[in-house]
């Protein structure tokens, strides 16, 4: 099966920025991404967990984006601002996708 | 006095208050007792629904008159001073805070928390004080106001905010504000009738879930204050108790000047007295995302609520009923 | 006339519509109002029980008779025979429509929306005119046959659709039709004894719950309605409106030929006025990949059933009224 | 004898049984009916609070006595012991099931499965006989005794288990275990009052609310019947009826021993008869990972759970009568 | 710790495709497999978002299958048939495991 | 924008193993990670689902974990005897973060 280079971007970042970050990936041509729900985690902002809680503020998404290689960096540079004021991490891996003309 | 704390001793007995209390031991004790976000959220988005409802029928059987107009108003005037005492109170009692970590949580303390509200309009029904039933739109209007001034004390102070449509979209659109709001306009417009056809739902098993909920909360709360304890410094703690007593001092004037019923000045008296946890800290993270939310959660849901919900709400009614004579 | 009017005004003025209206103008405002999926399935789950119960207590209190079979064949020949009278209509109004999309659209209309039929049955409860409790039986005969339909029209126009034992078991053993007739059976064998044990759960509350799912879907309905904009053309939204019509005239005819009470005629009306929106778009995922979701889900939940839920269920109703001279 | 056919049949047409043979029906026939988990949750959450706090409403109102640490004691002593006949009995019945399997087994058939309690309550309430309000204290207090024979069990055997201060809290701090006695707590403090106050949300739609949850536990019972049908031979099959009747029969004359209502009686018998599904499992998990859980899974909640759920509990109301006349 | 080479197969597909996918896994000798939830997403057929909704027609699933290098290709023969007819994206990383013989 | 070399850790086990995994990733100093919701799956223990459950005994979590590469070993040898006795698999990729110093 013919497979392409790619690349797996994926966000971790908190919820309440769900819109923006769509928005900024967007604004850069990026128009294909897929948000998974994130339970809980640690980081230097110590423990967290959604359990019980009712709030936005709160809770952290996963943002995962499969991008043909060019379009990486303009990516990067259209999410960068949000990811420099807020809480989150970000991580850029090499991966192969199907049918490259969709990414 | 007596009367006083005799109104304590019940509100600390009431099943609504120890399931806080449970809640929040099994927290401090690690306990893995703990609801599903969605369940939490269910019963939020049903507290709202049930307690806009209600005021919604309330304002339609007892007409609208200029009070209505009076108590929004003092509500704003509420909800944008208060931040400015509470920016200082805790520079004064904790210098070491932030100009944007004291901004954000002034914000809380301007705002309103719903739940404390639904919890004190319980406790005015069982003492059969009823407030009027436009305190909703009140609460509703104090949502909001305190962001603004907690975003002007930052920009005065030199600080940068990220303000733009996201975030008035935001305040203004907020979930919670749209449904207690919506529930007020549709309870209003279907008065009693629409009362009869969902009172089975929405008000006879009310209380049975306001426990179920502040369980719940008691859980957050606990869980928050294991986890931010190097967060809170004395200075910080003595500032979640006494805020409140003054915003709490303000409410009650306020609604003695406006002449509101008994019910309606410990309502207003409770909505000044409290924090937000859910609308501000939401605006907050997208407007100040480095003012640090171990801080302001803490306080507003670890400290300042359970102390309303304890001591505070019995202390404002009482005091209600002194400036009313009621 | 004035019947109608007043009856639609009555329609349009209940919490149920009015909540139905909050979540769509919340939604087409972008609030970020929103319920919780699992609370939401949680709902549609109680719905579907309630429903189905009180149908089979109504079947054991009154008894069965030929009327039961009868109905359900007229049911399941109307489920099949609408899809065609679909398609074409929607060939003819909007030409640029392919015939796979078409078909997918069509089984839709053919088969039926349960939360229609529940709105319709709050209507008549409202009104003193309960349908026959076999009418649930009926809705859920109602949902399958379509889809066969469906699926023949796309092989007759030489497309192709997966069609396996993976598709059977997505109709039939549906979790929508298997809760809805398990619950009626349960409800039948259990008769008035079982309703009294569960009434406080199933019956007292209903119209509440009801509420709060309306303004869910009014929120799904809006974000569909912002977010397939494109897809609908002016010949398509009149399909959306024309197509239930259609429906609603042929229900009403069968109904009266059938010899239903009222209310039977009115719920078997509503039946073939709507447009599924659970069951038949699974399917169609399953079976016709390549049809346009965002048509069909946008037609029958954006257009189709809130046109039923606000006009047509009261128009409905009082054209039963006129032929059973009820 | 007559008399025992006619609850038996009456149990199992009640609506709480057909759920449970609804659920069960459907998983086996591979619909795709199902319960989000968080509503499951928040049923099972609901169900512990309105049980235990009933519980601690009906010891107010009674007074404690020395029969409730009796009972307790009692409570206690079966669960400690039980786990050593149903180890002995599997490893008799199935010889092939390792110590380590046979132990954790025996840590399910000590300890007790509070829906199976509910169910018998509910049974119980219907027949005019209320059981002891501190029965819910035996029934937390039978948690967590049969987990540690269990290990002692695996430790005697020369297994290895991985006891440490992550098992106890596990077992001690256990979720279900605190909202339990929590509620039971909070219901003893407020007795009636607090009673008048929830009792629409914890005792009117009680049973409505068990119909459902049970529906969804035939779900999970179907869907792990399902995919460990390899598992369970003749002889295990076996020993998970068996077990529940020497089970039925230690509780039963505890129960006479202690002179317990017939009430009493009947839930202690049904207590000791239960088999865990919630907090045991958990414990196994961690403190025997290498045991197989489709094995306990499957014998507790696949054929215990239905066998008490149908036959099991109407026979061991009819025995209670037998042994103390009522 | 011995590492052993390993394919990471990501599959962002249709909630109503899980049994299928399952199936199709498992006749290509694929039988360890795990599935996330997916909470929205963004793709050419827009934006969507699993809040609220009731249905399974709209909704998709994260499908995350470890296997060794020489099977993937038999894995994605498998799966393609369901792919190219729905919605969805695939992709293929290189990654490291424990103890190989379980891939 | 400047890329850091990585290491993405995945581990998929028992959702009861929660507090003691990171209690374990703690133990070495690994503090940042994130916790993913699981729906259901397939492995030598056959299929499963959370659909409909309350026990915790059944359900799985996933926790991804990125760590600068030289505290990979560290990280696995905390772990490992968690992994041994319970149900779950680990995967590691190479990938790249920003702000390296955070990892
Ligand atoms: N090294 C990491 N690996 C995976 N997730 C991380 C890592 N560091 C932080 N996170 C996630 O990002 C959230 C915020 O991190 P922090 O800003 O460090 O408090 C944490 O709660 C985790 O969910
Ligand atoms: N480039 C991408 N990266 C990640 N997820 C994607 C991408 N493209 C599509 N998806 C996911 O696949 C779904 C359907 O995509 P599409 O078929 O393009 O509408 C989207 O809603 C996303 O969840
Ligand atoms: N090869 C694999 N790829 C992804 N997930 C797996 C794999 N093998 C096992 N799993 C996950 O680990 C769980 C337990 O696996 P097992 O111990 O093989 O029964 C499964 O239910 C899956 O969720
Ligand atoms: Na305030
Ligand atoms: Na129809
Ligand atoms: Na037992």
């Amino acid at each position: 099966m013919q497979m392409h280079d790619a690349k797996r971007v994926e966000i971790i970042i908190e919820a309440i920025m769900e819109r923006q970050i769509s928005t900024a990936l967007t604004q850069v041509g990026v128009t294909g991404f897929t948000i998974l729900p994130v339970l809980g985690g640690s980081g230097r902002s110590g423990h967290w967990t959604r359990e019980g809680g009712v709030g936005r503020a709160s809770g952290m998404i996963a943002v995962i984006c499969l991008v043909a290689p060019p379009r990486l960096d303009s990516l990067l540079k259209g999410i960068f601002p949000l990811l420099d004021e807020h809480i989150g991490v970000v991580s850029v891996s090499d991966t192969q996708v199907l049918r490259a003309e969709r990414f | 006095m007596s009367a006083i704390l005799d109104l304590a001793a019940q509100n600390l007995l009431s099943p609504v208050i120890l399931c806080f209390a449970l809640g929040l031991a099994a927290a401090l004790a690690r306990s893995d007792l703990s609801f599903p976000e969605a369940i939490a959220k269910g019963m939020s988005l049903y507290l709202l629904f049930a307690i806009g409802f209600k005021g919604g029928v309330s304002v339609a059987a007892h007409g609208v008159d200029l009070g209505l107009a009076l108590a929004v108003l003092a509500g704003i005037t509420l909800s944008l001073g208060l931040p400015f005492i509470a920016f200082s109170l805790l520079r004064t009692l904790s210098p070491g805070v932030s100009v944007l970590d004291a901004a954000a949580v002034a914000g809380h303390y301007g705002s309103i928390s719903i739940v404390t509200f639904v919890a004190m309009s319980a406790l005015l029904t069982g003492q059969g004080l009823e407030a009027e039933g436009y305190m909703i739109a009140v609460a509703a209007a104090m949502e909001a106001p305190a962001i603004v001034a907690a975003l002007w004390l930052v920009s005065r102070k030199g600080g940068e905010s990220r303000v733009g449509g996201e975030l008035w979209r935001e305040i203004l659109l907020n979930g919670s504000i749209v449904l207690l709001m919506g529930a007020f306009v549709i309870g209003w417009v279907t008065g009693e009738d629409g009362m009869v056809e969902i009172a089975p739902f929405i008000v006879t098993p009310f209380k049975g879930v306001l426990c179920l909920f502040l369980l719940d909360m008691g859980l957050v709360a606990g869980r928050g204050l294991r986890s931010a304890r190097g967060v809170i410094t004395p200075g910080i703690a003595v500032f979640g108790v006494v805020m409140p007593l003054i915003g709490a001092a303000l409410g009650l004037g306020a609604g003695f000047v406006l002449g509101l019923s008994t019910g309606g000045v410990a309502a207003l008296t409770a909505l000044a007295a409290s924090a937000s946890y859910i609308a501000v800290p939401a605006a907050m993270r997208v407007a100040l995302p480095r003012a640090n939310p171990a801080l302001y959660l803490t306080l507003s849901l670890g400290i300042t609520f359970p102390f309303n919900l304890t001591l505070g709400l019995p202390l404002y009614v009482a005091l209600a009923r002194v400036v009313t004579g009621g």
